[in-house]
């Protein structure tokens, strides 16, 4: 089955962005396709580079990036909610003369048509938050 | 399955407007299902349906969504259903909405849950 | 004497229950953000509750305005706008939030 | 057919509550996160009606360890772990979440 | 009164221990306010009550607070309460808490919040 | 009389974080002293300098970083609760070889001595959240 993940809230200091993370492995792990997450709102900080998790914590941007590269999962972040909140990629820092880029590899920023096409393309959309 | 053109969305905004961002993102994920064709229906539930009140006037720096609201019919947008027992317990009539939303009474919400392909709670 | 902040809404949770059973008579209570969705019917009877415990109720007009809350409903509410807030912080000793 | 995610604690918000209303005989309800507080006490009264109702009961013990609350305690309701989350949603058409 | 040495402090914990990170941020706080000599009341009222519950066992990478709790005497956080009425409302009891806190009732509650200098909620 | 405020929350789609511009724009204004503005959790995120706001909606860190130089504000984001949001300063980054500065002019990041020392020092502290 193809599986696609709305997630809601930020990585930090939240049960359902762990929640998330979780069910992600088990459907890959269970064989299933994860074809794309969507993180929409606080969810977008999951996609910084610039975070230190202390070790004995989990580091979920660092997780995801990792899951996505090992079974090629689409990682997206909604490009409004993320410039909003700090996260930018290259072409957004040159075009708005920003010294930083903080979006993490894995990651990408696009629209909201990412996600009705993970809709259309998926057997089961899961959301998380709160 | 996986190839089907169209999958029915119903978006369930259960925030009201101004405390948090929840209740105008609820609004941009039906805008952006309806824009791309997909069946779109809209609900208010619980808290949700302080988005629905008549008279709003935030101000400047803060998007009107009762306005935004008035918008919707041209993204596509078909249904927009608002939780009647929701309306009652808040002291909000249905004439008075910023939009005429459809009162829905507990069978319709249970009907509105039960047929749509997809359900994106905000 | 104390402030107290009401940023939720009596709707979604139970900030303004707690605040109800620690607020004492001379206290102040300031309804800001969703927090005027307490002037919205019912939720009013708790302020009625309130005042007749000696708690002095204020809501900001801005905030109730960007909602469509009257806030002429209940009577004796103070409307005021953030110097107003301010004023408030330095009449009582201490404030707390509730959210 | 529909799973039901609730989130939410039945003690801080009113998800459960909503959740109950939209649900319907044949769906199930899966505990998580802070959702395992519906088998608290006195909460635990809506888990009951919603099992009449023939809705089907489960939790992720991971939450329930982690919270010190007893999954036991309410008949017929099914321990799971993350695979068996992920077999709930294969086996409904939908799901929907609570937050 | 700018020069005052000391200001005492109740740090307030509404929240239950492992769906969000405020009863961890709240417990943070006491300890902080107590490591520079202020004298700290912590006071878990409604829903954070449940952050006292016995028994808890959270997995790897989360922070126990239930252990957490047992060193704020170290730190010197001098008076740890809970809301009487949550712990009942929830069936918790007293004795198999995590902690050894003081059952507050609504007079006693009433009285934590007019005497404190500083009032933080989290 | 001299005022600490503790911001909870972040700044993009939450009313209390406007709330708490609104209030220290208003104290000041009223010849009032802001000792020190604390962010704490989620309200570290005021402290980026990557973000990008809409014309016609408020953009709370640059507001906040223009009212501290203007007044000489100390605004403090505490650094446990940064550093695991993705905002770091340039002795962080250089420490833990991030490739970026996050951290915008105006701010600091301190641990919770700092919360302690502005409710010791100021007359009234007013906690913004939700």
């Amino acid at each position: 089955m193809i599986f696609a993940l709305l997630v809601h809230d930020a990585p930090v200091g939240r049960h359902s962005s762990q929640a998330a993370y979780r069910f992600a492995s088990e459907l890959l792990a269970g064989g299933h396709t994860l074809f794309r997450v969507f993180f929409f709102g606080d969810g977008v900080h999951h996609s910084t580079r610039l975070n230190l998790t202390p070790g004995n914590e989990t580091d979920l941007p660092q997780r995801w990036s990792r899951l996505a590269a090992e079974h090629g999962v689409d990682l997206v972040s909604c490009v409004g909610s993320a410039l909003r909140r700090g996260i930018v990629d290259e072409a957004q820092a040159r075009q708005h003369a920003l010294e930083a880029v903080s979006l993490r590899d894995g990651f990408e920023l696009s629209g909201l048509g990412q996600l009705v096409e993970a809709s259309i393309r998926c057997d089961r959309l899961v959301v998380f938050g709160g | 399955m996986s190839t089907q053109r169209t999958r029915s969305v119903l978006v369930v905004c259960r925030s009201a407007p101004y405390g948090r961002s929840r209740a105008r993102d609820a609004i941009d994920l039906a805008m952006a299902f309806a824009a791309f064709e997909q069946p779109v229906t809209l609900l208010f539930l619980g808290e949700g349906v302080f988005t629905l009140a008549g008279g709003q006037q935030p101000p400047a720096g803060t998007r009107h969504l009762g306005k935004l609201l008035g918008t919707l019919a041209d993204y596509g947008v078909g249904q927009v259903f608002a939780d009647a027992a929701a309306l009652a317990e808040r002291g909000l009539a249905v004439r008075e909405l910023a939009l005429a939303a459809e009162p829905a009474h507990d069978d319709t919400l249970r009907e509105l849950f039960a047929t749509h392909d997809r359900v994106i709670t905000v | 004497m104390t402030l107290h902040i009401l940023f939720e809404s009596p709707f979604a949770g139970h900030a303004l229950e707690e605040c109800r059973r620690v607020a004492g008579a001379g206290d102040a209570l300031l309804l800001a953000g969703d927090g005027v969705y307490a002037l919205a019917d019912t939720a009013a009877d708790a302020l009625h509750a309130l005042r007749a415990d000696g708690i002095a109720l204020f809501a900001l007009a801005e905030d109730c305005a960007a909602r469509g809350i009257a806030s002429a409903e209940v009577p004796g509410l103070g409307a005021v706008d953030y110097g107003g807030f301010v004023e408030l912080t330095l009449a009582h000793e201490r404030s707390v939030s509730w959210f």
